[in-house]
Order: structure tokens, then C-alpha cells, then sequence
């Protein structure tokens, strides 16, 4: 087996240096009744060619992105991936080592970290930024668990229905045994009503959480959120699952919110079936305690060399135990990695430009639909690369005879939204083209 | 041998903002292709204020250079305990890659997608039988979120039951991960010592009926075989509670033991320890969850399951305990698994599991006396000595270091809690004895250094990059980001 | 800033051989399928003597460790002159690796490979605007290779009308390639001596009726456009001789001057220089060259010609020199080169071209005086200084050892010959401002080390991985092999 | 324009450092009758998408073997290529250098290309081998120019008719302005009669050139050959397209051959249209010195630490000139290093395992086809991977047929070898698999 580097030779002295005659009784330790006494029942090891014409197989049989037209968003996001990211994270310094626990020789991953965490700040416009969480669900998660306790006292948090789906689930998850009351606001125009806010804050609610944008690919009001949420000196948790967005609208820090969590999977991950994506978790300074998972600081060697380490590991499961802020200990240290280099890559100017050309043509094929006999709009809040059509065809009736044009047009909200059940949330990124567009609408146009 | 004068070239490299400049470009993007627009004005943002200006060349050289000081497990040997840093075959790279699997959305309509599916179901076939769990979650982002799930789901079941209970049993050679996620369920801990081995007896004097679960690991952190595990399970599922096991250290198991037969109620694996995916420099990993037969209900949201031919997700699961994260799992990292597991076989697994367990008595064995080694059991795939033997007024920290001057990377050390400044060395199964000796050659002469020569070991390291950091001022004023 | 405290971990490495164990093993093969068979045993070869014997770990670590021995154009500044050191995009190794291209069999009939012949024509044509040439033949190996191919068409077209002469004029400044093609086709090697530029004089001095041709590089090693070339041609076609251009220069020229308008018979490219294709730590690279519709008829075999819509090769060319390699050109390099000349744009090469020349004489600009410029001429993409100014007896090369120092490459030294230890610095286009500043700041510092401190230079390097050679023993007593 | 990093501040600058006003002004060496006076006329720069797009969409065009059954040999092998090789030739450090002439920071490189040579003699069975040619053909061109400058005053190369035509036309161009006499050897039983071998042989005569295997695939009798070369003192010159066939049959260098060049492109370099390929040139002691190309020999630092470096760089262009040995400079180090890197992961049993299954397949299928009405073998001569069987039906017909089938069913030798129309060249790797193997059987027996 070429993954085992091991001689028969090699294996008799070593038995005989530990002073034991075969490897079973490597295993003594282990009582006869827990043994198996079975081989393992799964197929002998296969050469290289053949695992990957087994997987080839399995490939073959998925929908990929470049061989249909997509224009599903809804949380994972269809963007062109230059050459460099794969280029530079196959570098197996980066991706071979651990957590950087040992600073002197994982200067590489430090920095690394160090400048994501200031790029994400700057995005966001927030103070500081942890080194990432799972993805924008579970750190959406953390951020109600942060809130609640920051505030002590405080045990309600109003989550938006306008929320990505998956994010409510996940805080409704991790709430579930805890002392967390979660009270949802409903929505009007495809955002949040300030007025059902008003109604509901007061000195028992924590934080809210909203979308930015949100699930509809709406922009919220999130400066008036911020204002109406911190008259009770609670916190306003913004949520962005297309962070390209913060390209192009004001930024959640710059609007007031005290926490910004999201998924970055839009800058230069793979859309990989969902999977991994990466959680930012960015806070107002006051918040940095409280932080959960890694953080790197900047600090001096003996030398006096700036260098960078982990730091404020007191917050930490490995310290802390049941008294840390979160038990997250592995992260998405490689995809931190390449959203660093998308956004290094693209800088200030590309990543305008990108989020420009998201929204002029998902703005577009947004009016383009709205004139199609049989569809309209329902919000008319300003979006950026997503937005809800209602169809008058059952929309499960329309993505199928999409399909048949190898067309993917959009994700169906009905489930997560009852009443939106005509509700089709179509995105657009700068790999759709104004062909496929165009094709789109004739399908579209084409029901019969 | 001992790679004792290894120097070379390494380049210095500012931070990105402090190379950028006004104007210059990276990037290469498409045509609008339809009318320009722009939201209102008021919604617009100005500028992202000092993010970075670079061209693709300073990109480039920007992460290369930064690459050049890490050290990953292609650099060398890099036996850090409990994290199982085996070899990540390049094939499995190449096979995540696959535009089939990488360019695939999770919203696409389940029918178009079945490859996928399907190799996720087979994983989950495959992890049953390793470990004997009859159900498989590969939600879990990795193995924090597995325990996590996995907690959750033991409460459910209380609750489903109408049981109230509210305390978690865990030894004191825990990870810091066990606590930390029983407080995640609202548990209070109640942590209970152990001499190495987990007696049956200390278990029995903490459990009651306010108890609803123990967690425990096994192989333990001190790399020993829990010998009472089966009586303990007993025991806890006597008096109402479930058993959690933290499947760590699944390596050392592999074809000779399953922990789902052994009476343990749910276990995550790490995918990225025992099955070969990537570390990645933290992440992503993967903690799929295992589970017995009445926990089968609580899943986390979805599951997979196969009708026919055909494989969809199941979101009806009115017991479920719902979504742990977005989508389903990190499917980049199942396919690397996967991979992996084709490339080993059953039988490969099982000589991966022995070998990793030669690797760590050799080690032992050749490095019993000169350092201390406090629990004399049977070391199964890691082995764990303390600092107590040092001379020269050494500790475990300066041995760590002073590792880094032989061109090792330094076992994982002050873990677990319970020995005194631990070295915890887990070589893994993909490293050669020739290796293993290069490094008990090292540790051996450390040893000795710290009893002529102890300078050298609270020194160091003096080869690397950087020499020892001032953590205090790091975490006293911190500086998390940079600052024009 | 100059990179000065740059230091880190850089393991040694043994050779494979070294490190080989018996019966380890790396590989990874199916099954055999059919009965074992084997040839007669009176021809069956024994093991391949100590032939290594490695896991798949160790070879990975084996060339991961030498390659942090290494240094190029991704580590940093790499102004090897004449070699055109640009930035070797990304995108174009993805291109070259899509299996449409990495997987096509040579000997697949034309009809069913359409799109690599359609690529390469389309190559033709674009090396043919930039150019001027009328028409291309991307068969050559490399630069060396389009030479022999050239001189052999000047050879062949000159035979074809009887004539036949017996010596080539080429200046001085010429790279060794020239004179040594030359001699490979026969012919008699004239040097003539150019004082920076090659003046039309010099060549009616020695032009004759025996010279069959003139070989010039157009703009010259010394970074001179060769400023008589119009005339120089038309005296030597005059003749009755025709005129070859090493085109290693034409990262220069881009859009500014197409040396086929000029009057030159046949000139290669390097594409491996000007159009971005990586060097590969020697190769491979690609040689095409382009001809004067004189010499059409005898381009080597075979070519491509497109017939309505289909692309074909042609064999059937009488006159044509033959065959130079295998197949036909290297098809992995002109994919990359094609994609980056999509990447640039007719725009964007000229731009190439303006930038490259501007980092050129910016550099000459900030060192001149401080490093004596035998030629005072206008510098096109490169610059040459002496080591004339230097002082504390350093030479050249200590300069260029300790560039090393700093973090850079050094540039091409003791070429041309002409130039008393010649330093020629080519900086290429991809370079920014900031880093010509710390690359001439280094050279600044290293001018006044000289006169200061000439150990520092006579020592250096010191921070590489190793320090200087001996390379006399090396080829006094060379081993040449690894022996046990 | 992404790959150029100046700002306009920059080129500004530059030029006022420089003394002139605009860029303009840099090209004022160029006499105004030498300056293009248009813009270069190709479509203006793509985005990296739309460049992928675009070879893509050529790419789709062609026929890879990865679809199809290939059963297409003749100088170019289609081998497995493990992940591990373009895994580690895209580390920067290694493709991006240059030829490694500054040693003290090109050690990988060297130190690379110091164990290709040697895994070259140990393959070949010679004393020494340089750092690499082109490819096969021309190295054998070039083995030719060695062993006529060795032999001094003889300038006859006697040149096996069953040596590849591609390596043999290259011998013609590169000797077609020198005084050599190139004389073709004829072919019986499809290896090189030893009887017409000696009646060429004379003090004339500088060397003779064999294939091994030959471009039928038929193992010549090489020591026999050895015998009678040497007999009037000239070098024997081996040249071997399918070097995989030395982990299985004896080597040249065992056989008395005195000069061994070949291609190394079936270990790990992809088919890539047939190039770049690699071209490999051992030689023994005797004519180190006449050795065209890199050379790397060991040495010492100053400190005394093991070193490579390139050496007796006397024979080369750059030193010699006209003397040179060849013209060579740019040589394959990239597929060198891929080379070793197989050589290395295969070893010693992998290789011989590897030839052994080609071994087996091929001569299965031979076999297998003998038996079909219609196909006979032209040759006894054992075989490696590759065979010639000639067919009732017109080559080009029958070709044509399986490739309806998806089927590449081999090389037509006709044009090379008239007399052998019906002749076709089939090559077994261990990517054909039995079932291919049948499937071509089946196909081939189809013929109505
Ligand atoms: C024993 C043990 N349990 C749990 C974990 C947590 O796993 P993860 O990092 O995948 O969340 C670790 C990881 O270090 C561990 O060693
Ligand atoms: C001026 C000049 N001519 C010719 C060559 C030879 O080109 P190649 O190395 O591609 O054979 C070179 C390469 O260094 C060169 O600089």
C-alpha cells in the first residue's frame, strides 16, 4: 500500500525493539470482547485510475454549473474562480498543516489569517473578525449565543422571517436547550416592517437578526433597524449570505450593526454541493471577548520581528472547557485562505466592478421578467444579484420544463414560505451571461 | 539522520495592505453585457476603505513567500497528538476537484444531483461498518459540531422521554471540546478524574438519575483502550443515561474494535483525522456523527436516504433535532473520504490502524527512560510522556521548541490536563521507521542537551523563521488587525 | 524595503536513492487482467540496479523539500537578461491541463482533433501579426531548435538555386546558439565586431559572395535596437545572402516594430520569453519560426494549412528541409502561449512591450554611475553594465552572489562577451515600480558593500542554502551519477 | 490589465526619473521607417472566464483518449499519470526558475535533475546521462552527430529501416548539410537482419541505429548487433520510444550499446498532442566529453556541504560556440523532473509490475486478434506493448469503421513502410482494460 511506507524488515525490528512478537499484541490492551472478529466487510483497495473512474462516474451523474444555464442562488453562489486561488492554496504548506499552534514555524497561516480578519473588517466595516466559523448558518448561530450572553439578562431575540431559511433553523437549533426566546418578525415588501420591530423590542430582547441582503436578495433598512434596536441597548446581528453585496451597498458597520456574520463562499470557494463554505464573524471592539474561535494577533519575537500567533485563547474550549464562548475548535482555515486571495485578487476596484456587473444584470433580467405575460414582481425593494418573480405557472411545473432545456431557473420558496408558494428566487452572477439571459426569458415566455 | 544544517533562502513579505497601490489591478472580469445601473445613491457605499491594490503577480508572490514558512505534513514529520496528521493523498485533491463534484449547487433539484448523493450514501455505508453505528449524519462541520449533534440528540431523546435530566459526566483527560458542547446543550458538567483508565467504579460513584449522559473518549487522550468501556455503558444505560464517545482517535480502532458495538450510543468521527482529509491549516474538517438505533429519530436535518435507485434528502423528521449548519455537510471533504477509503479497502484500514499503533509503541519504546512516561499501559495510537525526567530545568515548551531546530514539528504538548507537561506524540501510520528513528534520534539527544547544554532548549528555536513570540502582549493588548 | 532579516526552517533532503528501502513501495497499478505472460527468459532484464524504492509520503516530501531549494520567478525578482523572466499566468497552465488538450494522441487521425490544429493555426496567425512574417511553423523545440531550423531553410533555399555558400557573418554580441547553429548546418562562422550597434559598414566589409547569411538579434543582447537594419538587409540580399533574426528579443518590439517588415528572411520566438510560457527550470520550451514568403517552400514538416473548414497537416512539401522532431511542436506550451496572448490583446501586448522597456531604462536610469554603461544608446528591454566601476576588487560576480543576499536572482552575467564582466538586467514588464526600487536600492547598497565592505560580496551568498561551489573539482572529476 | 502592475502615478514617475516625457520617447532608437505605424490587429484581451471558455470550446473538439478506446501507440504511450506529479511540478519553484545557472539558490533543480540522470543509467544500463534533449528523435539525431565527431575521419551511420520514421527523418534533416552518409538497414521479420548489418559494416562506417523496442514493437537482437558494430569499432545507438519496455527486457547498456537516447514521455508526461516529450541521451565514460546539453555533477560548497552544479559546460554553445557539441540550450527540465517523480513513486517493482501488465495485455491481444478471420501477425519477434497485425480489410476503412465504435484502433504503417499497406500498429497500455480489449476484438471481427 503506497500510503504506507512500511517493511516487512522494518516491521519485525520494530516489534522486536517494543519487545513484542507480532501485532496482535499491539492490541492487548483491548478486553476479547470488544474486539471485531471479522475482517472489515468493504472492498479491497483500489489502484488510483480506478478510484477515479468510480468517481468520474458519480460525477457524470450531477447537474454541473458550466454544462446547464443556473440561476439558483438561495446561500451558495455560482462565481467565476480564477486560476491563482487553486494554484496557491494547493501549496501544501498551507493546507497540510494544522491550527497554527506553533507560531515560529506557521507564520504563513498567521498572516494569513491576520490579513482576512482585517479584510473581512473592512468589508463589513466592523472592528475585528475572528478566523472564521463553519459557514454563515452556525455563525449566524454563534452571534445569538454571543448577544445573549452579552446581555445577561436578556434571553429574547427577534429573528426576520426574511432570514435565509437555513439560518433560522440553525439558531432555532443551537437555542434549543438554552435559555433563548426566539420571536419571529414578520415581513412586508420583501423586507422587515420597522413597525412590527418597534412593537416588539424592549428591555427583554438581546438582538435582532436580519439578512443583508436577505433571503429574498432584498436590501434591508438596516440603518433605521440599527437605530430602533439600540434605543433598548440591544444588538443588531446582520446576516450576509452574498457578501459581493458589501462591494456595492453600504457596509452592516457602517449602518449601525454590532455584529456582522455571513458566508464568504462567494469569494472563491467552489459551490461544491453547499460544502465547505466559511463563517465570518466580525464585532464592535466592546464585543471582543466574547468572541468565538480563533483570533490572531500581532505581536514581536525575540528579535523584535513582527510576527503573528494565536491569541485571547482564554474565550476557548481548550482552556476554558464548558465555561468558553463556543466549543468550535477545527475552523475553515484553506477557505479563509482563498477568500483572502479572491479579495486580494479583485482588491478595492474588481470587486466593485464584480458586484457592479451582479447587479446590472440581475437588475436586468429582473425588469426583463417583470414585462413577461404571467410573471411579476412582488417586492419592490432594491436588490442586488437575487430577487422573487411570482409565476402564474405552478412553479414546479416551470423549473421542470426548464430542466428540459438544461435551464436550473431559480430556487422555489413556497416550502420555507407559505402564501410565496408562486415565489421563484432567481439569481444572477457574472457567469450568466446576456445569452443565457435572453434564453431564460424565452423559456420563460414559452409556457404553453 | 538528523537534518542539522538545513538553511536556506526565505523571503520577508509585508501585509498585503502595506504593498497595495492606488490604481493597480488584479483582476480580469467579463463585459456587463447589458445597461449599466446602480441602486439609489443613498444605499451606495463609497470605497472599501484601505483594502488592498495588487496585481496578480504580487498575488502571486505574496502567498507563495507566505507558504514558505509553514510547515505541513509534506514538509516532514509532524506527530501532533490527537490530530492524527497522517499523509492527505493527492489523489483525494483531484477527485474533490472533479468539476462533477466541485461545480455542483445545493439547490440543484435532487434528481440532477444523484452522484452525489449516492456517494454520500455509500460513505455513510462505509462508516457504518468501521464503526458499527447502524445510522450516519455526515451534517457536522467537523468534530466539535459532530459532539454537538451528537449532544443534542441525547437530549432530545431525554426529552422525548419526559427525562429532565441536566448533568454530563466527563473524565478529566477530555478535550476541551466535551465540556464546552455539554454547555452548548444546557448540560452542567461534572467532571470525574481518572488514573488512565476510566474505571467502571469512578463512573458508577458520580452517575445518578440527574445524569444524562457520560462522554468519553476511546482510545482515550492518553492513546489507552477505556478496557471498561463495556461494562461502563452498561452501567450508564442502567441508570437512564446515554453514552457519548468522542471518536478522536478512531485510528487506533480501525478492524479491531466498533465502537457501535461496544454499547456506545453516539460517536462523531473526524474525517479529517482518521479518514485522510486535509487540516488545511484548521479547516475544513468534517464530524459526521454515528448513531445506535433509538437515536436514529433525532438526526440532525436532512438525511440521506434511498428509495429504489434513487437517493433523496428526508427533511420529514418530526423528532429531528433540525439543521446544524447550511445544506449537507462539507461535501467537499466526504468525496476526499471517500476516496480514501477506496484507496485503503477494508483491509487497508485495518493496516493503517495497526501500523499507526507500531508507530506509537516504537516511539515508546525507544523513548521510554530518557523522558517520563506516566501511564504504563499498552499504548495503542499516540503515547503520552511527561516533562518530569527533564534536566537543566527544562520543560515541555523548551523540548517542543527545540524540536523545531531537528526540522520536526513539536508533538502536542500540556494536553491532556491530566499529565504533567504532556508530550503527546501521535505519529500516525504513513510514517517510515526510518523517520521515527530520525526523531527519537532528535528527542534523545534533546534529552541530553537539557541536561549539558540547557541554553539550547530554552533558546529555541533559532532556525525557524521566527524565534519565540511574546504571546503576553499579544493577548494583553491586542492587535487583531492591521491599521493604516 | 529590502528584505534583510529573511531566515527560516529549510529541511536537507537526502537523494532518492539514499532513502530507498527494499520492497517500500509508492505505486499504485490495476490488475493485470489477462494471464501473466513474459517474454523469453534470455531477454528478461534482472531488477533495475539500485533502482530506488519509496512510499508515495516520501516523494512527496522529497520534492516539496528541493523545491523550497529553488528560487523562481514566483519566489521574487528573477532579471535574468535575455531570458525574459515574465510572470507565467496561472490560467495558462489550467488551460494547457484541460484534458481536451493533455489527452489527445498524436497519431489520432486530423479529422478528430480539430481543435488543437484549429489553436495552433490560430496561433500562426497571431505570431504573424506580431510578426510580420507571412508564415509560421510552430514546430521547433525551442529558440536553439527555431535557429537550426531557420539557418537549415536559409541552407536549403540557397542549395535549391545552386548556390552555395559557405559562411555566415555574426556579430559578436551574438548568443552562443547562433554560431554553434550555424556549424550545425555546415557552415563557416564569420564573427564581426559591433560597437554596441552593428553598422551597415561592418557587414559590406565582410559581406561576399560567400556568405550565404547574416545573423543578427534585433533589438541585440546589449538591449540596442539595431538601428541599421533596414539597410543591413538590403545589402546582404543584395549580395545574393539572406538575413536570419534571433527573435529572443522580441518582448521589446511588440507593436513598436515587426521585424518581417524589415527586410529579415526568417527569425524565431521564443515563447517561452516573450509570450509568458514558464521556463520550467530549463524547458521545455517553444522555438516557432516565422518566414519571408521566400522561404515558405522549405519550412520543416509538416505544416498546417486549413482547407474550407478544415485544418490539416501537410506532408507534401518537396522543397520543405524535413523533419526537426517528433510529431509536431510542443503542443502543452503553444496552448499556454495562445491563452495568453487572449489574455493580452493586440493592446495589451503592446503594452507589454512600452512597460518592459520603461522598467528597463528606469533601472539603467538609477544605477548608471554607480555601475559603469559601456553603451550610451537608447535601451530597449534591457540594459548591460560593466563591472568596471566597481570597487574593492569585486567582480561581477560577487555582485551577483550577493544579490543573492537580498532576496533577489541575479542577473545574467559575463554575456555578451563583448562587456567586460557584463551584468544584463532584464526586468521584463510584469515587474512592478516598487520592486525595481528595492532591486536597485539593493544594487546601490551592494556598489557602495564594494567599496566599503568587499568581503560582504566576496563571501556572498551567505543566506542561501548554499554558499559558493567548487566548481572546478565538478568538472576536474565530475560525478556525474548517484553510485553506491 | 492584470498581469501589468503599473499605475499611472508609477509610469509618471518612471519617466521623470528616466529624464523623458513620455513613453513614446523610450523607443527613440527606432528609426521612424522601422516603427509599426498601426495598432496590432488581434481582438482585444479576455477575461480569464472568457478565455477558458474559449479553449475549451476547442478543446471539445478533439478526440481524448479518456473517451475514447485508444489502442494508438507509434512513439507516443498512453500511461496512467498518478496526482502525485502535477502535484509537485506545480510548485513555482521548481517551473517558474530558470536553467539552474546560479547553484547556491537552484539546489532543487539540480539536485532533481542530478537523479534523473542517474535513474536514466540505471534504467538504460549505462555510465552516464545529461539533463535532458528535446525529445527522442532528436536526441537520436544528435547521437548520430556524436558518434560521426567521435569516429573522426568515418562518416557512414547505418540506420535501422524499423527505427521510428519520425526519429529517422530527424537523423536526415539534422545531417542534411553535413558530410554524413546515412544508409538504411532493411527489415526481416520486423527486426534488422544481421546478415545485411555485416555486409555494411566496414572502417567506414561511425555507427549504426536500431529501435528497441523498434516502431513495430519487436525487441531487436541488440547484443548481436553490439557484437558486429563493435567488430569495426562503432557505436552502437539505441534509441527507445517505450522505455517502460527496460524495467522488462535487458538494457542496451547490458547489451553492448554505446550510446542509449529515447523519449521519456510514457513516465508521467501527458499525451498533450505529442509534445512536449522528453528526450533522453546515455552515453558510457568514453564520451562524456562529447555530450551534447545540461550536464549536473556533484560537489561542494564552501562549507563543505554536498552541492550540485551544472558542469563541464565546455562542450556547450555558450562557452564553445561553433565548437560546441550542439546547439542545444533550453533543454525539458519540467518533464525531467515529471520523469523522476514516476520513476521515483513506480521504483523498482512498480515499474517492473507496470511492464508486466502492458507486457501481458498486449501480447493477450495479440493473440487474441491472431485468431480472428482476417488479421495475421507479420512477425514472430517477441514484443513489448505494441504489435503490428496486418488485416484483410483496407487499413484506412477498417479504421475508420471502429472509430465509429468510438475506437482508435491503431497506427497505419503503410505510408512509412510500403510493402506493409495493410499493416496496422497496435499498442496495449494499462489503460486499456480487458473489456476495451474485447470491445476492440468484437469490433474487429465485425467487418462484413
Ligand atoms: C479528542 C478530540 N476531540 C474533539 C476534537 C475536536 O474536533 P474538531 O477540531 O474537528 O472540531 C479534537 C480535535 O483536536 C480532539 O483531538
Ligand atoms: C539571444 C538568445 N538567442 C537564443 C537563445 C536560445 O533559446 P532556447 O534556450 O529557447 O533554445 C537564447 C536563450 O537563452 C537567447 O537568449
Amino acid at each position: 500500500m503506497r500510503y504506507l511506507p512500511h517493511t516487512n524488515t522494518d516491521i519485525q525490528q520494530m516489534l522486536a525493539t517494543i519487545g513484542i512478537a507480532d501485532k496482535e499484541a499491539l492490541f492487548s490492551g483491548i478486553p476479547a470482547d470488544c474486539r471485531l472478529s471479522r475482517p472489515i466487510d468493504l472492498p479491497p483497495g483500489l489502484a488510483e485510475v480506478d478510484i477515479l473512474a468510480q468517481l468520474q462516474q458519480l460525477a457524470a451523474k450531477n447537474a454541473q454549473v458550466s454544462d446547464w444555464s443556473s440561476f439558483l442562488g438561495g446561500g451558495a453562489y455560482n462565481h467565476f474562480i480564477p486560476a491563482v486561488i487553486d494554484h496557491l492554496v494547493s501549496r501544501s504548506e498551507f493546507y497540510t498543516a494544522y491550527t497554527p499552534y506553533q507560531p515560529e514555524i506557521s507564520q504563513g497561516t498567521l498572516q494569513g489569517i491576520f490579513e482576512f480578519q482585517t479584510m473581512i473588517c473592512q468589508l463589513t466595516g466592523m472592528d475585528m473578525a475572528n478566523a472564521s466559523m463553519y459557514d454563515g448558518a452556525s455563525a449566524c448561530a454563534e452571534a445569538v449565543l454571543l448577544a445573549v450572553r452579552a446581555a445577561k439578562k436578556r434571553n429574547r431575540v427577534l429573528i426576520c422571517k426574511t432570514l435565509h431559511p437555513h439560518y433560522r433553523q440553525t439558531i432555532a437549533t443551537y437555542c434549543r436547550y438554552l435559555d433563548v426566546e426566539l420571536i419571529a418578525v414578520e415581513t412586508d415588501n420583501g423586507t422587515t416592517p420597522l413597525e412590527q420591530v418597534e412593537q416588539l423590542l424592549d428591555e427583554r430582547v438581546a438582538a435582532l437578526v436580519v439578512g443583508y441582503p436577505n433571503y429574498f436578495g432584498c436590501i434591508e433598512p438596516l440603518s433605521e433597524l440599527a437605530a430602533r434596536v439600540h434605543t433598548v441597548d440591544a444588538r443588531l446581528i446582520t446576516a450576509v449570505a452574498e457578501p459581493l453585496a458589501l462591494a456595492l451597498y453600504k457596509s452592516p458597520g457602517e449602518l449601525g450593526a454590532d455584529i456582522v456574520v455571513g458566508d464568504g463562499q462567494s469569494f472563491g470557494l467552489p459551490l461544491s454541493y453547499g460544502g465547505p463554505g466559511i463563517g465570518f464573524f466580525a464585532v464592535r471592539e466592546k464585543d471582543m471577548r466574547l468572541l468565538p474561535g480563533r483570533l490572531v494577533g500581532e505581536t514581536r519575537d525575540l528579535d523584535g520581528n513582527r510576527s503573528f500567533v494565536l491569541t485571547l485563547a482564554t474565550r476557548e474550549q481548550h482552556i476554558r472547557r464548558e465555561k468558553a464562548t463556543s466549543n468550535i475548535c477545527s475552523n475553515q482555515g484553506m477557505c479563509a485562505l482563498m477568500v483572502s486571495i479572491y479579495l486580494a485578487l479583485h482588491g478595492k476596484q474588481g470587486l466593485r466592478k464584480l458586484a457592479d456587473i451582479n447587479y446590472a444584470r440581475a437588475n436586468w433580467l429582473r425588469e426583463q421578467i417583470s414585462t413577461l405575460d404571467g410573471f411579476a414582481l412582488p417586492f419592490s425593494t432594491p436588490v442586488f444579484n437575487e430577487f422573487v418573480v411570482t409565476c402564474r405557472e405552478p412553479v414546479a411545473d416551470l423549473k421542470k420544463r426548464l430542466e428540459q432545456q438544461q435551464i436550473l431557473a431559480g430556487v422555489a420558496i413556497g416550502r420555507d414560505y407559505p402564501g410565496l408558494e408562486s415565489g421563484l428566487l432567481v439569481c444572477v452572477t457574472e457567469q450568466n451571461s446576456r445569452k443565457q439571459m435572453e434564453q431564460l426569458l424565452t423559456a420563460l415566455a414559452g409556457e404553453k | 539522520m538528523i537534518p542539522t544544517d538545513s538553511r536556506g533562502l526565505v523571503l520577508d513579505e509585508p501585509l498585503l495592505f502595506e504593498q497595495s497601490q492606488p490604481g493597480r489591478i488584479g483582476y480580469s472580469l467579463p463585459d456587463t453585457e447589458v445597461p449599466q445601473s446602480a441602486p439609489p445613491a443613498d444605499l451606495l457605499r463609497d470605497d472599501i476603505t484601505d483594502f488592498p491594490e495588487l496585481s496578480e503577480v504580487d498575488v502571486i508572490r505574496h502567498y507563495t513567500r507566505l507558504s514558505t514558512w509553514n510547515y505541513g505534513v509534506d514538509s516532514g514529520f509532524y506527530p501532533l497528538g490527537s490530530c492524527t496528521m497522517k499523509y492527505n493523498p493527492k489523489v483525494n485533491e483531484v477527485a474533490a476537484r472533479l468539476p462533477g463534484f466541485a461545480e455542483i449547487h445545493p439547490q440543484t433539484p435532487e434528481a440532477l444531483n444523484q452522484g452525489a448523493l449516492e456517494l454520500m450514501y455509500r460513505l455513510e455505508q462505509a462508516l457504518t461498518e468501521v464503526s458499527g453505528f447502524p445510522a450516519i449524519s455526515l451534517q457536522p462541520a467537523a468534530g466539535a459540531q459532530g459532539e454537538l449533534t451528537g449532544m443534542l440528540m441525547i437530549r432530545a431523546w431525554h426529552e422525548a422521554r419526559g427525562s429532565k435530566r441536566t448533568k454530563v459526566i466527563i473524565p478529566d483527560t477530555a478535550h476541551g471540546t466535551n465540556p464546552a458542547t455539554a454547555s452548548l446543550c444546557g448540560y452542567e458538567v461534572m467532571p470525574v478524574s481518572s488514573t488512565g483508565i476510566l474505571g467502571r467504579d469512578a463512573v458508577a460513584a458520580v452517575m445518578s438519575d440527574e445524569v444524562a449522559a457520560l462522554m468519553i473518549t476511546n482510545p482515550n487522550t492518553l492513546g489507552l483502550f477505556e478496557a471498561d468501556i463495556r461494562a461502563i455503558c452498561d452501567l450508564v444505560h442502567e441508570q437512564g443515561g446515554l453514552v457519548y464517545c468522542d471518536g478522536a482517535n478512531l485510528n487506533a480502532l480501525m478492524g479491531i474494535s466498533r465502537p457501535g458495538d461496544l454499547g456506545i450510543d453516539v460517536m462523531h468521527f473526524n474525517l479529517h483525522k482518521t479518514f485522510s482529509t486535509p487540516h488545511g491549516g484548521g479547516g475544513p474538517g468534517a464530524g459526521p456523527v454515528g448513531v445506535a438505533e433509538k437515536l436514529i429519530p433525532f438526526l440532525p436535518l436532512p438525511v440521506i436516504i434511498k428509495e429504489g435507485d434513487d437517493y433523496h434528502f428526508d427533511y420529514e423528521r418530526p423528532q429531528s433535532i433540525g439543521r446544524v449548519k447550511s445544506f449537507y455537510g462539507h461535501f467537499g471533504i466526504l468525496v476526499r473520504a471517500y476516496s480514501y477509503i477506496l484507496a485503503m479497502g477494508g483491509n487497508g484500514l485495518k493496516k493503517a490502524t495497526e501500523l499507526a499503533v507500531l508507530n506509537a509503541n516504537y516511539i515508546r519504546a525507544r523513548l521510554e527512560g530518557a523522558y517520563a512516561l506516566p501511564f504504563k499501559e499498552r499504548s495503542l495510537h499516540e503515547v503520552v510522556f511527561s516533562e518530569e525526567n527533564l534536566g537543566g530545568g527544562c520543560r515541555t515548551l523548551d523540548v517542543a521548541k527545540r524540536l523545531i531546530d531537528y526540522g520536526f514539528h513539536p508533538p502536542t504538548i500540556y494536553f491532556p490536563l491530566v499529565v504533567a507537561g504532556a508530550l503527546m506524540i501521535e505519529p500516525t501510520e504513513t510514517e517510515s521507521k526510518q523517520t521515527l528513528d530520525d526523531f527519537c534520534d532528535a528527542m534523545l539527544a534533546i534529552a541530553a542537551e537539557a541536561e549539558q547544554d540547557p541554553d539550547k532548549l530554552k533558546q529555541a528555536p533559532t532556525r525557524a523563521r521566527r524565534r519565540r513570540l511574546d504571546e503576553v502582549t499579544a493577548a494583553r493588548k491586542p492587535r487583531l488587525r492591521w491599521l493604516p
